[in-house]
């Protein structure tokens, strides 16, 4: 599948269709959207029952490498950790209302972390009352919040965290958009006062974390995707620029940052594939090698976008240059679901340190 | 007359300064900036000019006094005290010092007053879309037509070329010779109809700097600088004028320094990071960078003014680069998913985000 | 005879790879390097190759079976369940690959068996002092006398030369072609009088690596590799074979890693800083450096099978030169001013003080 | 006098000087040692009443700045640091008993710190008895520890720190040579058995502290212009070597490494310069600006001897030539009164952070 994906984004998600999202109040194209959808894309991590493709990390991984080059702006990796979070959960009929309508490509919200923006446990700012039926307080940093179809929310109850299932349009819920620095992404602050929702059954942290796990390797891959693009483009422009009399990629300097930058590239792609690999066998060593990939990959794809202004020169400074698309989101990629800094932490943690 | 000020004693020269700007000075004005002017500020300026304060150490046929660089201090001290602009531009005016030092008398006469005054304002024409840094690869092409000089081609990253009266120009005049050699320099007059300014959109969103179109532009050959096929040297000139006068503006680092430090610091303190012992040591390098800069300036100038060349002053451009990428990595770092947001709702992110990119034009 | 092993079955491999095993591996052996060797070994090595176990792929005249890759694996994988060296060698003896693609028949007769039996050891014989890694810039010159090449001139940076019986030479043949042209290739005896060799001793205090001087040493035209003047070829896929084996070689990187992690968390843990939130964020820098580049040459040997190329080969060296940099400066940092101590009787400085030096050989 | 010295060491101490001294036990030439003396350069502190120069940190910092580029494997470091210590302390008959002996160049040495080595309060390992007459416990990394003919101990008492002096040839006192990466340097571990010690009046941790910021500042002229020095033979290096057939000095990836050298260490010689003005004028700015130098220097020296390496290649890799010799002295600068990290932390808290 990912080669006819491939060849989607190839035909029909080209930098004018990027500039077009970024003025676009959802933030994406409704028919790319629903050619994703026609491909199974949206569906991909639900299985064949609800009228998915019943796929894995490994094939998630693999779509978002093509998601990132592309910087699509879709609504796609919050289907994704829906459908995990949703399948990982023990309510059936949940899954049987749910899963068909994100497989179909609905556009679903996960509100899971309050404006600390950390995606843990402490930083989620959402409370249930007694009885599982009311939620209040407030989330933030929701991908395409403001324009979700479905909603789901992570909120502390008497016993422990659950996972809630909410109408969007219910009263007592207020979503505010907020303006981003990468103008491809959409985000919004939701705030709850009392308002009605549905608790999904056996779903608590543990599902949230699994779910976690995969919204990391798909921005991995997101990630590893974007820093090979950026640096084809910047190799690319190296090798036909001309100054000082010699294409500015027969430099020295240039050579050294290349080589850097495709070393760092080329490890992006080996640890967010590795990660999601782990992830899809449940190998012992998948917390070691997702939280790996997530600071990897969040870096190397920084410094490519970084680097690729750089090396590209005064041309890049223009708006009209896609460069510096790349470097928004890659800077964006660098907050989502965790810093770097907090991935290296539990990466030693996996290591037993 | 004041022709031999430099027989003057300091004393004399301070009393008279002083008096003069108790007569003369009241209001207070912006500071000018190279490329904006307001009426008033350049009523001031001209008033400077004529009172033979702006150039001190310029000879007296040019607006100067022929001062000794302490004397002219001495002058610059007494305008700095009261707030004064105008006085010490023969060391921040590089446009002019560029004239006086490579313009005809006619162009001196014709421009020099009005440039000190702010009323003639000044562009650079220098960089050439794809050639980078490479000035030897200008492209741009002034041919010989009667008294004037012809200009076909296209200059960009200019700042101010919307509102210029002249830019410093460096065109292709001789295509045989190698490519360092067959350049002219010249002060080419922007208001004429062969002369076309685009804003540039930076990725910044805004627009600072231009494209300059030129088609069949003029420029009188007495608007030459230097000799003809020999503006390299003139260019290699004003290029030192330019960062000396960055580095006269560094004097100001310390204080730039200590603003931003204070300014990191309360946003560490905001963000609840300031006990974080991993931003603790990024907070120490990027503050330390801005100190050491302003450190660094302080001991060029003094180089300067002994007279031992330093190579301290060459580095500003680096140095500055460095410190904002770093300050901009750690300002993102602080806010962590703060940095996201962006927009005046969001000044923290809106900084960070802005530095983020804005730190890339150093490098231009 | 098995001269069409590869219409056997993978099981009957298997199983004739195990009982010759069974039938011949006694002792334990140190593993080969590429110039030392031990008459036990070397006894064992020449067993292997003759009952055509060393180099499966390889075709049946020149000692191998003409194996598939896959078949070839099942082979290295017996050998490496009993620990028993020698075979796969079509992988990793680069020399005896180069000899097998370039060499005369007469001198595949002559040398490869005894290459492949650890009985002719061999030498690079690329760098010359001052030309760095410019091996166009070749200055060792060979001249044709006779049935000879008459070589002069100087070599450095040579690995094992003092024991090596053959050197891989490049010198040049044609001074008046491009530098790149006009170099040849040769298998230089080493053991003759006009080859001296040097040790050199290096920043770390040992000598592992040799400066050779060639005086009117003698090499038969028929050890010339590719044609004459065209050993630049011959050397560009002699390097290339280089790094594929190198990569071979990275295969270990993943228990590498893993126990390179163990000794740097138990070095921390030492030093009683595996608290230290400033070192746990180089910590885990450093050893995902080890971790990608396992994961990186797990993909490239998957590439490879597979038949897609893979840039990542390519950056081996630039990536262990990473690694190995970083994890010196993270064991300085962690020892403190234990890092300024050295010697056996402070292991853990020595590592790093050596580790340090040695980094900088991964560049050579 | 920095003239002076700056021919002394360009006569008389060049790099065969320096490998004579790595294989001497003392780690250093008498003879050129007695020259220094001769100069006044060990006397520098000391008030002209005691027969000294008087001088400051300003003169400590300049001579540094040669003795630094030189390699000096002499104890001048340890000269400046205990004729400011005695000249601290209240104690008159110390001064006139020690100051002039060290003025002549006598051989001191100071026990600061124990195993821990980071020469801060904690770091002491050596207490004194009630009545303050015998000293026991040990101390580490002393400079020229082991033929020493002075040696001034730092120790904890009933009252906090005090400055004890003892004779090095003392039964109980027993001091081991350390084997150094740094061949140059002379350091030693000290064990006291109840060893009888002479008490300074009025001196205590204060003291210590100003003498330790005098040694940062000293140490930060070394780095200086031994970074300055390294820097010059890179560059001098870079610009005679041909490769590829133009001299390496005009590749761009040179350039821009020799340009950011070039930028710090010129920032470390302001930086260590502006620290010895601070504390000459003992500004309220001098604990900010002493620790600033400490670490921006010692970073500026480690690089510029590394890169040093990098920039010559091959040539630089043999125990012939003297890059490594400069990199084994940054290394141990790096670590000597704290480390770059420790100096960070009191740069932010004098910073008032």
């Amino acid at each position: 599948m990912t080669d006819a994906v491939r060849r989607l984004f190839a035909d029909k998600h080209d930098e004018s269709v990027v500039r077009a999202n970024m003025e676009a109040r959802s933030g994406f194209d409704p028919a790319f959207w629903s050619a994703l959808a026609e491909l199974g894309v949206t569906g991909l991590l639900v299985d064949a029952a609800h009228g998915g493709l019943g796929g894995g990390p490994l094939e998630v991984e693999a779509i978002m490498e093509e998601a990132g080059a592309a910087l699509l702006g879709a609504p796609l990796l919050s289907s994704f950790m829906a459908s995990a979070l949703i399948e990982g959960s023990g309510d059936s009929d949940a899954r049987t209302r749910l899963l068909p309508a994100i497989a179909q490509g609905r556009i679903v919200a996960l509100a899971l972390t309050g404006d600390v923006g950390t995606w843990t446990e402490d930083g989620v700012a959402l409370i249930a009352d007694r009885e599982d039926a009311l939620l209040s307080g407030h989330a933030s940093f929701v991908l395409h919040g403001a324009n979700a179809e479905l909603l789901l929310a992570i909120a502390r109850t008497v016993d422990g965290f659950g996972v809630f299932e909410v109408a969007p349009d219910t009263a007592g819920l207020n979503s505010m958009p907020l303006p981003t620095f990468d103008r491809t992404l959409r985000l919004a602050r939701l705030t709850f006062d009392k308002v009605p929702a549905h608790r999904l059954d056996a779903a608590g942290w543990s599902t949230v974390a699994r779910t976690l796990q995969l919204g990391l390797v798909a921005l991995a891959g997101e990630q590893a995707g974007g820093a090979r693009r950026v640096l084809e483009m910047t190799t690319q422009y190296a090798k036909v620029r001309y100054q000082f009399g010699r294409a500015i990629g027969s430099f020295q300097a240039i050579k050294h940052m290349a080589a850097n930058l495709l070393l760092e590239t080329e490890s992006a792609i080996s640890a967010a594939r590795a990660a999601a690999a782990a992830l899809a066998s449940t190998a012992n060593d998948a917390d070691e090698l997702v939280a790996l990939a997530a600071f990897t990959c969040a870096d190397a794809y920084d410094r490519a976008a970084a680097d690729a202004i750089q090396m590209h020169g005064g041309i890049a400074f223009t708006w009209a240059h896609p460069a510096h698309l790349y470097l928004r989101r890659a800077r964006a990629d660098l907050q989502l679901f965790g810093t770097p800094a907090a991935h290296r932490e539990r990466y030693l943690k996996a290591l037993g340190a | 007359m004041t022709a031999t000020d430099t027989s003057m004693s300091d004393e004399d020269l301070r009393e008279e300064v002083r008096t003069w700007l108790q007569q003369n000075w009241k209001d207070h004005l912006p500071a000018p900036t190279p490329w904006t002017t307001t009426p008033a500020l350049r009523a001031w300026l001209g008033k400077v000019v004529d009172a033979r304060w702006a150039v001190n150490r310029w000879p007296v046929e040019w607006h100067g006094r022929g001062l000794s660089d302490t004397q002219a201090m001495i002058v610059e001290q007494e305008f700095r005290a009261v707030r004064a602009p105008g006085a010490g531009q023969d060391k921040t005016h590089f446009y002019a010092i560029t004239a006086l030092t490579f313009g005809t008398d006619a162009m001196k006469r014709q421009l020099l007053r009005g440039m000190l005054a702010g009323e003639i304002t000044m562009c650079l024409l220098y960089s050439e879309p794809g050639a980078g840094s490479d000035l030897a690869g200008v492209r741009t092409r002034a041919e010989r037509e009667g008294d004037d000089f012809v200009v076909n081609g296209q200059k960009v990253w200019t700042s101010g070329a919307a509102t210029a009266d002249y830019g410093m120009l460096i065109a292709r005049t001789d295509w045989n010779s190698p490519k360092h050699r067959g350049i002219s320099f010249f002060f080419l007059p922007m208001k004429q109809k062969g002369v076309e300014v685009r804003p540039l959109r930076q990725v910044t969103d805004e627009s600072h700097f231009n494209e300059v179109f030129f088609t069949d532009a003029r420029v009188q050959a007495e608007n030459l600088l230097g000799d003809l096929n020999n503006g390299w040297r003139v260019l290699q000139t004003a290029l030192a004028y330019e960062r000396s006068v960055m580095g006269e503006a560094a004097r100001g680092a310390r204080r730039t320094s200590d603003r931003a430090a204070k300014d990191l610091l309360a946003l560490a303190r905001e963000a609840g990071r300031l006990s974080d012992p991993v931003m603790r040591q990024d907070l120490a390098r990027v503050l330390s960078y801005r100190r050491v800069n302003a450190l660094n300036n302080a001991r060029a100038k003094a180089d300067l003014e002994t007279g031992t060349s330093s190579p301290i002053m060459s580095l500003g451009k680096l140095a500055m680069s460095r410190i904002l990428h770093e300050e901009a990595r750690l300002r993102t770092a602080l806010l962590g998913a703060g940095s996201l947001l962006d927009g005046a709702a969001f000044p923290r992110a809106d900084d960070a985000n802005f530095l983020t990119l804005n730190a890339y034009f150093t490098s231009i």
